[in-house]
């Protein structure tokens, strides 16, 4: 074992034994490690909400991974690269160079009744961002995210003062046996805190303004598809497991979805629209 | 222990057993355990749990009356000199061979009991302390000073005789003899064999009456195409008693006659 | 888009089912959307392994105390069944490092929905080996002398180093998978400390392989090594009998059949879903190729020991199968039903396709490996080697079977556990959805 | 400069990791296994000087010079005294581990030594005409034997009883060039095993006996013949029947026979054993000079033979069991004594002998612990004295045979082992051989004193060649078979002479290997329906007893050997006829 223990010799066999096998053990522990001061640091640079995301992203099925471009048909299929941030990618800054997101005449999309201002930006994960004039932003839920959700039995709201960002949680909403985290559109520190009933949830002032500060979220012309796109994925998400689909057709949503469907898995149809896996 | 002194007349101690001689009274396992504190046998043990260092087997021709024959075959550790079977295996080197005699040492206190050694040994010479040693009440005052006894769950063996070898050496260098030089002693079960069937010596020495034996055409040495080259000669005028040394003869006759 | 979009409204209002608590008990540690049973069904089908498993810890708490006379084990049968198991678990369990290697060393990136699964099994049978060894060895206290004084030119000591060493590694494989649960993920340092290790997986990958490697083949080794025994004994390359490099091969054939069988077993008991036909069918054409190389390995392997190996030592190979019960059936069994048979039916792609065949090809693919086992252990010890020496036979005790059965009951009790509460297949639920979808359509087909 | 806490732990922490690169704590941890080492419950050997001291094993009338290597007082190792001019520094598996026997489980440790000696003075009192006080011992021509018949003389109706051996005649090895024995383990205990094994090669061995036992293994020839056909045999090469019906007695061939009765003629002279019928040769049996005895001993009551007592007839019944001889069954005792409570003591070491059926069993000391003489073996043709002396101390609770005997005829108690040494040392015949130095000096240059103390350090007086002894016979030979109790019973007994009970350590011979027959354990063909090591019961008319079996296809079908333990002994002898059955 050591040159001191009994019966160890400086011969080849020795050597080459007990060099691999302590090879091996450094190699172990010193990923043991790196992971370890890894984490240490990533914890002390708050990314956990950055790291929790990319870890969901990363999780999420294929098909809810796709580029907002293939939402809105310029691409075949794409997987968005950095987890629905493109504030970094170079193709999205390209393509809405080459042509930008249309601005339509109506100043809402109404979808089944649904009514989605154009006023605003919306995150895929059923948040919107609105620029207020004072220059603070006002997080809130969209219209489906609501129904989704209803009237929440609990809502756990940072502190006026905390900071939120970009894909990180915004806030937990907790409904019937639903516990799911709501994304946050955008970077900034939360101003004031609202409710359902005053329509958005957080003020925010933003960290960046203009822009970029919000190329991530959809807008305009966007909307429309990917909501298409969305109420597709509930109507699949809210299939009872074990019987035929029960969606009549044509009408208005109801305002709580959640009370209609009592088989459903409750908690996973709210996983799957808020991109919480 | 392997010492590392490398200007020792090493001696190579080995037996010759005259088969023909055996008349399988078992003086000599008597005497083994009683000369290395051999516990004697825990209720339950059988001839596959024993604890035997040297056993007598007793072997017959496989013949009918009037042909049939019997011999009686002592089987020990066979000190193979070549390759031993059961040092290489040992994962914890609780088994070694001592270069300055070529015999094969066991250190129980060593051994792990993982029981490799006696999967390994072609000649089942190898013991396993299946139970706890114990003796009847006040007879572990007749236990032999010279050998610590074994605990339960080691692997145990002839050593020929260590204790005695030790003492010789003792003597010798008291008596100012150097060290260097090989030490003659008698292990148990040579001294105790009442007809003289045994004999003990150094291999090494050509001089000695045990190689002189050993180099007899009628001496032959168990499953020698093993390859494992014992330092335990056995001897016999009669042809079938040498035949003994070969592999088995599967479903031949006599194979359960065999017993001991 | 399969379908345009309809608008969502009300269905018929139903009861809502009173939901027992007990069902709900746990249901946040369950990943969401996965769908398991209620706590108490589990806990039924937990109930009796676990009691096995006691019963097992029982015996082996004897065999531990009273000492191996608990066993019918003796000097000429010094090992038993307990080897047997550790060589056959150990052989199966092997899907673990091939697996990884595969995936994360030459990027078969098909494997990721099985690599979780694979690794549990790994470290159950991996552990479970281990802890029958502490039971087998006579003085289990001293285990540590193996590292303190290693004798390098044993076998069994390569073996012991690897496989500690490997454990560790398959333990730390596991983490992961543990901080993956939804509750565990929820503490901010250890979704971190999931992360950033995920990242460096392929390095435990690595020398998980490496590992691997090398005790598979000194378990081989173990016995090919024994001159004493002719039966067994072998020559090689270097230091290293050619078992070794049959038991390397072997074990690699048949770790990713061992997955595929259980793959199947758990899709067939939870009645889901939980990898695509495809990776399945991977497997079994892996496990099919590595197989057919063993095979022919093997064979070439065998037919050098009869002609050259075994008479040098003064055994005639047809001596050891003029014993019975273990007539030549037993290399035809372990070499033709076991070996080729299986190869050509996981090699044959429309064999491969039926479930059927292929499962069946697997089931024999691992039985194979066994009986290999089987004969190099318990047949080995079983053949006399001195001439006026018997034929033993050797049924094992309660309590060495008790101890065996404790292993089993322990892998399924992990098994399940990891299944209910941690991300063994991580296709599963957009297989899930995907059902939904194909249902879908089905229902829209109708309706149009 | 103050040191801040900070410094304190980084200096301690390195410190620690520091050491680690120090072979010092590694060292540690290898000798932690040292605790490992010593499981609990091992006991350590008790050290001391080492020395060698002498004595003669008295486990059989071979008395065989012993060396026993002793830790201060306590043998540890016993082996043959070399040099010895009968043992030859022989010693066999029950002597080598005779100084277990002190511990054996069985050993008897106390009994009612009081009530004992009052019921049998009470049964002397009560004695009545036609009734008689017997005292049997198993060993007869010791000191001990002689002090019993002093002491029967002394009493009224007092018997000396002993099994059938004649100590008068010895056999000679020496002179003989062909031994015929039926079925005496000539070369396997019998006599001085280490004289036998010296003679062998001056004689051809012709072994006669039904299974080939560790003699016949060993004989030149060995001829298979029923069990109980030894007599018909016999007559067949006496010529007393022709060789046809003794063939068609034996199961031999009758050419066999012939071939067999001109090797005797031609091959003389003849020892012939076992069998009384025939006669020896050449002075190959001899008669053998009494060894001295004090002159004053000799009112003494003669030795009667159990047979010739009337049935019903002994009232007070004092068994010597301390020194093993032949065993008498018990049933063969039991008609003896008479109906209304007989007194029956036992005076033994082990519990497994007439212990069984005595109704005191008193404790004696066992060899190496009491101080006794050993009687000359039968292949001793010169009368011999050897003492066996105590090596360890004997029990409090034990008793002195011969002292509780003389007490009961009311003889003074004296020492009589040294009036008898004086005797001989008076008769100045013969040599005295001592073992330290393995010299042998003429008896008559050595002081009384000298010689007593030679004999306890280890020596031996033996008498002078007494040339004009004339042949003998061996009117009742040695090992002779008894009748066969007849019935209808399928197996045929053949008993194999083991000497119980022995050591512990035995049990290397038989339990832990197949070497020899364990107490009661049988060796049965393997055709005979059960399998090795099964639990059975051995049944004879006389009654029935737990065994397991032995398969060893060197045992013809049709018979069973059976080791001779006292427990079998009561139920059969060889030539009985038997069953065994599953327990």
């Amino acid at each position: 074992m050591l040159p001191w223990i009994y019966g160890f010799h400086w011969n080849a066999g020795h050597i080459i034994f007990l060099g691999a096998f302590y090879s091996v053990l450094t190699v172990v522990v010193v990923t043991l490690v790196a992971a370890a001061r890894r984490s240490r640091r990533a914890l002390l640079e708050h990314r956990v909400e950055e790291i929790g995301w990319h870890a969901d992203f990363h999780d999420l099925p294929a098909q809810d991974r796709v580029c907002r471009h293939v939402i809105s048909g310029e691409f075949q299929s794409r997987e968005c690269p950095h987890a629905f941030d493109c504030r970094e990618c170079e193709t999205h800054a390209k393509l809405i160079q080459r042509h930008p997101v249309a601005m339509p005449a109506e100043t809402e999309e109404d979808l089944f009744g649904m009514a989605f201002p154009l006023d605003r930006f919306y995150h895929r994960g059923h948040t919107w961002a609105h620029p207020e004039p004072d220059g603070t932003v006002t997080v809130g839920l969209d219209e489906l995210g609501q129904r989704l959700l209803g009237t929440p039995d609990a809502l756990d709201l940072p502190q006026p003062g905390a900071h939120v960002e970009a894909n990180g949680t915004a806030f937990r909403v907790h409904k019937r046996d639903a516990d799911v985290r709501v994304l946050s559109p955008v970077d900034g520190e939360v101003v004031e805190t609202g409710g359902a009933d005053r329509g958005w949830y957080l003020r925010v002032r933003p960290t960046a303004t203009g822009e970029p500060a919000f190329r991530h979220l959809l807008r305009g012309a966007e909307v429309r598809p990917w909501l298409m796109r969305e109420m597709e994925r509930l109507q699949l998400a809210l299939m009872a497991p074990d019987d035929a689909p029960t969606l009549a057709d044509g009408g208005v949503p109801v305002a709580d979805i959640a009370a209609s469907y009592p088989k459903a898995d409750w908690d996973a149809v709210c996983g799957e629209m808020f991109l919480e896996p | 222990m392997i010492s590392a002194n490398k200007q020792i007349r090493a001696a190579r101690y080995g037996m010759t057993i005259d088969v023909d001689r055996c008349n399988g009274c078992g003086a000599c396992m008597v005497a083994c355990s009683v000369e290395n504190n051999v516990p004697p046998a825990h209720e339950g043990a059988t001839d596959r749990k024993g604890l035997t260092w040297i056993r007598v087997y007793k072997v017959d021709n496989g013949e009918e009356y009037p042909n049939r024959r019997t011999a009686f075959v002592p089987v020990m550790c066979q000190h193979c000199g070549n390759e031993t079977p059961c040092v290489h295996v040992c994962p914890q080197q609780a088994v070694d061979v001592d270069p300055s005699t070529g015999v094969v040492g066991e250190m129980p206190q060593r051994c792990l009991g993982c029981r490799y050694c006696m999967a390994a040994c072609p000649y089942h010479a190898r013991y396993f302390n299946w139970w706890d040693p114990a003796w009847p009440a006040g007879m572990e005052k007749t236990l032999n000073p010279g050998v610590t006894p074994r605990m339960r769950g080691v692997v145990e063996k002839c050593n020929l005789c260590h204790g005695r070898w030790h003492a010789a050496k003792e003597q010798a260098a008291a008596a100012g003899k150097p060290d260097t030089e090989p030490v003659s002693y008698v292990p148990a079960c040579v001294e105790a064999c009442p007809t003289g069937a045994i004999h003990f010596g150094d291999l090494n020495d050509a001089s000695s009456a045990t190689a002189k034996e050993a180099a007899e055409p009628d001496s032959f040495r168990l499953l020698e195409k093993l390859n494992t080259q014992p330092k335990i000669y056995y001897r016999s005028k009669k042809d079938w008693v040498r035949g003994i040394a070969a592999a088995p003869r599967p479903g031949g006759a006599g194979k359960e006659n065999s017993r001991g | 888009m399969a379908s345009p979009p309809r608008p969502v409204r009300a269905a018929p209002e139903r009861k809502t089912p009173v939901d027992n608590p007990l069902d709900n008990m746990d249901r946040h540690f369950i990943a969401r959307g996965a769908v398991r049973c209620s706590t108490p069904k589990f806990l039924l089908w937990m109930a009796p392994w676990a009691a096995l498993l006691v019963f097992g810890l029982y015996s082996a708490a004897l065999c531990l105390i009273k000492g191996l006379n608990q066993t019918n084990m003796d000097n000429r049968f010094a090992f038993g069944l307990w080897i047997f198991l550790d060589l056959t678990v150990i052989a199966l369990g092997a899907g673990a490092f091939f697996t990884g290697f595969l995936l994360y060393i030459l990027k078969l990136d098909e494997l990721r929905s099985v690599i979780n699964s694979a690794v549990v099994i790994g470290l159950v049978c991996y552990s479970g080996a281990v802890c029958v060894l502490a039971v087998d060895v006579g003085q289990p206290l001293r285990a540590w002398f193996t590292f303190w004084y290693p004798n390098v030119h044993s076998m069994l000591t390569e073996v012991t180093f690897c496989i500690s060493c490997y454990l560790t590694v398959l333990a730390i494989e596991y983490v992961p998978i543990v901080l993956r649960n939804r509750k565990l993920r929820q503490v901010p340092s250890f979704l971190v400390f999931e992360f950033e290790l995920h990242k460096l997986i392929y390095v435990l990958a690595g020398v998980g392989t490496f590992l691997s490697f090398f005790h598979q083949g000194s378990l081989g080794g173990l016995y090919g090594v024994l001159r004493g025994r002719p039966f067994a004994f072998r020559e090689g390359l270097a230091v290293w009998p050619s078992t070794f490099f049959l038991f390397i091969i072997s074990a690699a054939a048949v770790g990713p059949s061992f997955i595929l069988l259980t793959t199947w077993l758990v899709q067939k008991i939870t009645r889901k879903r939980l990898v695509r036909p495809e990776v399945l069918q991977l497997l079994g054409r892996i496990s099919g190729s590595l197989l057919a190389v063993y095979v022919l390995a093997k064979s070439i392997d065998t037919l050098i020991w009869i002609n050259r190996t075994s008479p040098e030592t003064g055994f005639q190979a047809w001596q050891y199968y003029s014993w019975k019960p273990f007539g030549t059936w037993i290399l035809v069994a372990e070499i033709g039903v076991c070996g080729l048979l299986p190869a050509l039916m996981l090699l044959a792609p429309k064999l491969r396709r039926r479930t059927g065949w292929l499962v069946s090809g697997a089931f024999l693919a691992c039985a194979g490996v066994a009986l290999n086992r089987f004969v190099l252990t318990v047949q080995t010890l079983a053949l006399p080697t001195l001439s006026f020496d018997r034929f033993l036979s050797y049924t094992p005790s309660w309590q060495e079977t008790g101890t065996f059965l404790a292993v089993v009951a322990y892998g399924v009790l992990v098994y399940s556990f990891s299944f209910r509460y941690f991300q063994l297949f991580p296709q599963e639920r957009e297989l899930k959805l995907e059902a939904r979808q194909v249902e879908e359509e089905r229902e829209l087909v109708g309706r149009y | 400069m103050k040191t801040t806490r900070r410094e304190i732990m980084l200096f301690a922490g390195g410190s620690a990791v520091g050491v680690l690169f120090t072979p010092a704590p590694w060292r540690l941890l290898t000798d932690t296994a040292l605790w490992s080492e010593n499981w609990p419950g091992i006991p350590a050997p008790a050290r001391g000087e080492i020395r060698a001291r002498y004595t003669n094993c008295s486990l059989c009338t071979a008395g065989c010079a012993v060396r026993a290597r002793c830790v201060g007082d306590q043998p540890v190792a016993l082996s043959g005294a070399g040099g010895h001019p009968l043992s030859h520094g022989a010693l066999c598996a029950f002597g080598l581990a005779g100084h277990h026997l002190p511990y054996i489980p069985s050993r008897v440790k106390q009994g009612p030594v009081k009530e004992a000696a009052a019921a049998v003075a009470d049964g002397i009192a009560k004695c009545g005409p036609a009734e008689y006080v017997v005292t049997l011992d198993l060993r007869p021509a010791r000191t001990a034997s002689w002090t019993y018949r002093r002491a029967m003389a002394a009493v009224k109706n007092g018997r000396y009883v002993t099994p059938a051996v004649d100590s008068s005649v010895a056999v000679d090895l020496s002179k003989a060039r062909t031994v015929l024995s039926f079925g005496v383990p000539v070369l396997d205990g019998w006599g001085t095993p280490g004289n036998a094994i010296a003679a062998r090669p001056g004689f051809r061995l012709i072994q006669a006996e039904p299974i080939e036992s560790r003699t016949a293994s060993m004989a030149d020839q060995w001829l298979r013949i029923r069990p109980g056909s030894e007599d018909t045999l016999a007559q067949g090469l006496a010529g007393q029947i022709a060789h046809a019906a003794a063939a068609e007695g034996t199961g031999l061939a009758e050419r066999e026979i012939a071939a067999l009765a001109a090797q005797l003629e031609q091959n003389g002279p003849v020892l012939v054993l076992g069998s009384s019928r025939l006669e020896s040769t050449g002075r190959t049996i001899v008669s053998r000079r009494e060894t001295p005895v004090p002159a004053e001993w000799q009112k003494a009551a003669p030795v009667t033979d159990l047979a010739s007592l009337p049935d019903g007839s002994v009232r007070v019944l004092i068994i010597d069991e301390s020194a093993p001889g032949e065993y008498l069954p018990w049933k063969a005792i039991e008609k003896k004594l008479v109906a209304d409570n007989p007194v029956v003591v036992a005076l033994a070491w082990s519990r497994e002998g007439y212990g069984r059926h005595a109704q005191h069993v008193l404790p004696v000391g066992v060899y190496p612990e009491v101080a006794g003489d050993i009687p000359p073996a039968i292949d001793s043709v010169a009368a011999t004295f050897r003492l066996s002396v105590p090596l360890v101390p004997v029990p409090e609770a034990c008793v002195k045979p011969e002292e509780f005997v003389a007490a009961a005829a009311g003889l003074p108690v004296t020492d009589t082992l040294r009036e008898r040494a004086d005797a001989i040392h008076k008769a100045a015949r013969g040599t005295l051989f001592t073992y330290a130095d393995t010299k042998s000096v003429e008896l008559k240059d050595v002081k009384a004193d000298d010689f007593w103390k030679a004999l306890n350090a280890g020596g031996c007086w033996i008498d002078a060649p007494d040339d004009k002894a004339p042949a003998a016979r061996l009117t009742t030979a040695v090992a002779e078979l008894r009748p066969v109790e007849e019935s209808d019973l399928p197996l045929v007994v053949v008993l194999s002479h083991e000497l119980t009970p022995g050591s512990p350590i035995l049990s290397k011979l038989y339990q832990e290997s197949n070497l020899r027959l364990g107490p009661n354990c049988v060796a049965l063909h393997p055709s005979c329906g059960l399998e090795d090591g099964a639990k059975a019961v051995f049944e004879t008319l006389l009654g029935k007893c737990p065994v397991a079996v032995t398969l060893d296809a060197g045992i013809p079908p049709g018979l069973v050997q059976v080791s001779a333990s006292p427990a079998v002994l009561d139920l059969c002898a060889s030539g009985a006829r038997a069953k065994v059955g599953r327990a």
